[in-house]
């Protein structure tokens, strides 16, 4: 597991591993909206919660199908399937590693990516806080979507019509935390609803993925 | 007919567009039952 | 056993062939009945005037696309604990028609919303739990379309509306979170038990048996679709065998 | 070791095999011929475990080591570390044997990708040594070798057979191995009348 962790992540940030893509992606998705929307800075202080959750899930579901495709390719997930590893164990690992490549950095630079978009001052630390737990369920339901799609050619665009209808509550829940920081209000029960749909999802929707990567390996 | 008001057009289209979308469905349901039905006897009747 | 003989293709086609004019023919009368009594004969309400009429299409129809979901997430669960082949395929047939439905009950919403809210969209919690239940028919369909082994479609699609399932519920429960305030009163109109008049409800009643027999009837015409062309690919298969 | 007894393979849904059976004891090595598309591959990936065989048992899939037509070889790692990933997997961690073997103690520190078709394959064909499983079940293992190295391979079967462990492959050439037995799966081939995943539709 921890091997399987390791080269990973060593893959991802070698040559052609892509690490950083989905950031550089995030980083002119937020730069595009004002073009989009006006220079206004009340506007922008308004909607800017809404549109780094926006930019990190689309950042997110953009790597999304590279997370098996290139071990299918090269035939390494036959021998990971063969290897003395659970399946649930293997998609699990892969979803972290997603995580750790693709979510984890845009949490770190969402706050500075707040700056931008004049996010007023108390909305930092819940913006931060709701990308931290909201980005790893992200992460798990995208492998899923990801297990489901590996054998395919060109599954890129199918992948984005499973995944995101799946990420609707995710972005709710999440959003709406980040929203109700920055007004100041209270954000106990959204924020107790995403860490519970974070959990929920990666304790039980790794079995689903697996599921679904032995009959696409057979 | 029955006197729709000034709501006509709303109720009209809303009929308009669900009768549209049903005989489409049923339509094109019964079109491609037709179609395989035909081809599944031809490869039958080629199997003999 | 009894129920479970008809999980047999040969078996399934012939019973439902006996059944399916009958089934036709009846929700023909329904529909027929409910809407013409509905919209011919019934007085206006006192508040939506003439608009009233279009619950005899957005009701049923809301219905139907939840039940449809309903109806494939149980063949999906009788796919993967029985794989009766039947089971997987009469939820592939019932997906175009339970999208067909939510994009009627959608539609017939916007517009009776247009002069009743005064817009056509709002984002209200049961509008937008509507079109995220449309995306997942749409998912739903095009990764039966997008794999060419049935079997493996079959599995990979079941797993999907179980998970999608889940999903489908929580976005309902996030989606009221998210905005509650919106429609109450709007809507107050629609609880029927409460709020509509007999005058209202009987051709509502017969309005919603109708699509029930509807949706019925082509699940039936379109599983013995899949049926037989999954049959052609099976017997294509074996002459390239031989 | 590996026993295999009416086994039915298929392939999409359609059996290719059937009526498969054979065992395999410790120092053996069976080798499956027959033509292109005949179901050897898939075969071999239903004694692997990687899908479900139609009817037919098959025992000791834990003992085996599987190479397929693939490697599973990260061009962005140095052989090293692509064979180090194998052995921490399995939990045994000793390559240097492997390296050895396989002649690939000078291409340590290289990157995979840099490698040549047939280096590549003798890399994929070193992780056998490091699973440490006994059973070796190889498809096509010496495409794209030259003499050399497929004599280098024929060597780490031998030393393999001889250390109690066991080879089933599939290959067109001659590896000379006179202990091999072969084993020819032409007989087996299905016939179309027999049933497979659409048996209820015909």
């Amino acid at each position: 597991m921890r091997a399987l962790i390791a080269r990973d992540l060593a893959l991802a940030v070698r040559a052609g591993g892509g690490f950083g893509l989905g950031l550089a992606f995030f980083l002119i998705v937020v730069t595009l909206i004002p073009f989009g929307v006006g220079p206004e800075t009340t506007l922008l202080t308004e909607i800017a919660p809404g549109i780094l959750w926006i930019g990190a899930l689309l950042a997110c579901l953009l790597s999304l199908d590279r997370v098996f495709a290139l071990d299918w390719e090269d035939g390494s997930l036959d021998l990971l399937a063969t290897a003395p590893l659970p399946m649930e164990g293997i998609v699990t690992i892969k979803a972290l590693a997603h995580w750790l490549t693709t979510g984890l950095p845009l949490v770190l630079a969402a706050p500075a990516l707040g700056l931008l978009l004049s996010l007023p001052a108390p909305g930092y630390l819940w913006l931060f806080l709701s990308l931290l737990i909201g980005t790893p369920a992200l992460s798990v339901i995208g492998t899923f979507g990801a297990a489901l799609t590996v054998g395919l050619k060109r599954g890129g665009l199918l992948l984005s019509l499973l995944v995101l209808p799946l990420y609707v509550p995710t972005l709710i829940f999440g959003a709406e935390v980040a929203r109700r920081g920055a007004d100041g209000l209270a954000v106990e029960t959204p924020l107790l609803m995403l860490a519970g749909l974070s959990f929920g999802t990666l304790a039980l929707l790794p079995f689903a993925s697996a599921a679904v990567l032995r009959v696409n390996l057979r | 007919m029955p006197d729709l008001g000034k709501y006509a057009d709303a109720v009209l289209s809303a009929y308009a567009v669900s009768l549209v979308l049903i005989v489409a469905l049923v339509a094109f349901s019964v079109m491609r039952a037709r179609k395989v039905r035909r081809e599944l006897s031809d490869v039958e009747g080629r199997r003999g | 056993m009894s129920l479970w003989e008809y999980a047999n293709p040969v078996k399934f086609i012939r019973t439902t062939d006996r059944v399916l004019p009958w089934l036709a023919w009846l929700s023909a009368v329904c529909l027929a009945v409910g809407l013409i009594w509905g919209f011919f004969f019934t007085p206006d309400d006192f508040r939506q005037g003439s608009t009233v009429k279009i619950i005899y299409l957005h009701v049923p129809s809301a219905l139907m696309a939840i039940n449809g979901w309903l109806m494939m997430l149980v063949a999906s669960l009788i796919w993967i604990v029985r794989r009766h082949h039947v089971s997987a395929l009469a939820a592939r047939a019932a997906a175009p028609v339970g999208a067909t439905m939510t994009v009627i009950a959608l539609a017939t919403g916007a517009i009776w919303g247009q002069p009743m809210w005064g817009t056509y969209w709002a984002w209200d919690p049961r509008l937008t739990s509507f079109l995220i239940l449309f995306l997942f028919y749409l998912g739903y369909m095009a990764l039966w379309a997008a794999i060419e082994n049935d079997d493996t479609a079959a599995d990979l699609t079941s797993i999907l509306c179980l998970v999608g399932s889940v999903f489908a519920l929580l976005s309902r429960y996030a989606v009221n979170f998210w905005n509650q305030g919106l429609h109450q009163g709007a809507s107050l109109s629609l609880d029927k038990e409460k709020n509509v008049a007999d005058v209202f409800y009987f051709p509502l009643l017969v309005s919603i048996a109708g699509f029930v027999l509807l949706f019925i009837a082509l699940v039936f015409l379109r599983t013995q679709t899949e049926i037989r062309a999954r049959r052609m690919r099976a017997l294509l298969a074996r002459e390239r065998m031989a | 070791m590996l026993t295999v007894s009416d086994l039915s393979v298929a392939r999409g849904g359609l059996p290719v095999l059937s009526g498969v059976s054979f065992a395999l004891q410790a120092g053996e090595a069976l080798i499956l011929r027959g033509p292109n598309g005949s179901g050897k591959t898939t075969l071999l990936r239903s004694i692997a475990g990687l899908q479900p065989p139609l009817s037919g048992t098959i025992e000791g899939t834990d003992r085996i080591a599987y190479a397929g037509h693939q490697d599973g070889i990260k061009t962005a790692l140095s052989v090293e570390e692509n064979l180090g990933f194998w052995a921490s997997v399995f939990g045994t961690g000793k390559i240097e044997a492997a390296l050895e073997g396989f002649d690939l103690l000078g291409l340590k520190s290289r990157l995979a990708g840099n490698l040549s078709a047939g280096q590549k394959r003798r890399l994929g064909l070193a992780r056998l040594l490091v699973t440490g499983r006994p059973v070796w079940v190889l498809d096509e293992p010496t495409v794209s070798l030259d003499a050399a190295s497929v004599a280098l391979f024929a060597g780490a079967v031998k030393t393999h057979l001889a250390g109690g462990g066991a080879a089933l492959m599939a290959t067109h050439i001659d590896l000379g191995l006179p202990e091999a037995r072969s084993l020819d799966v032409t007989p087996f081939k299905a016939r179309p009348e027999e049933l497979g995943a659409d048996e209820a539709f015909l």
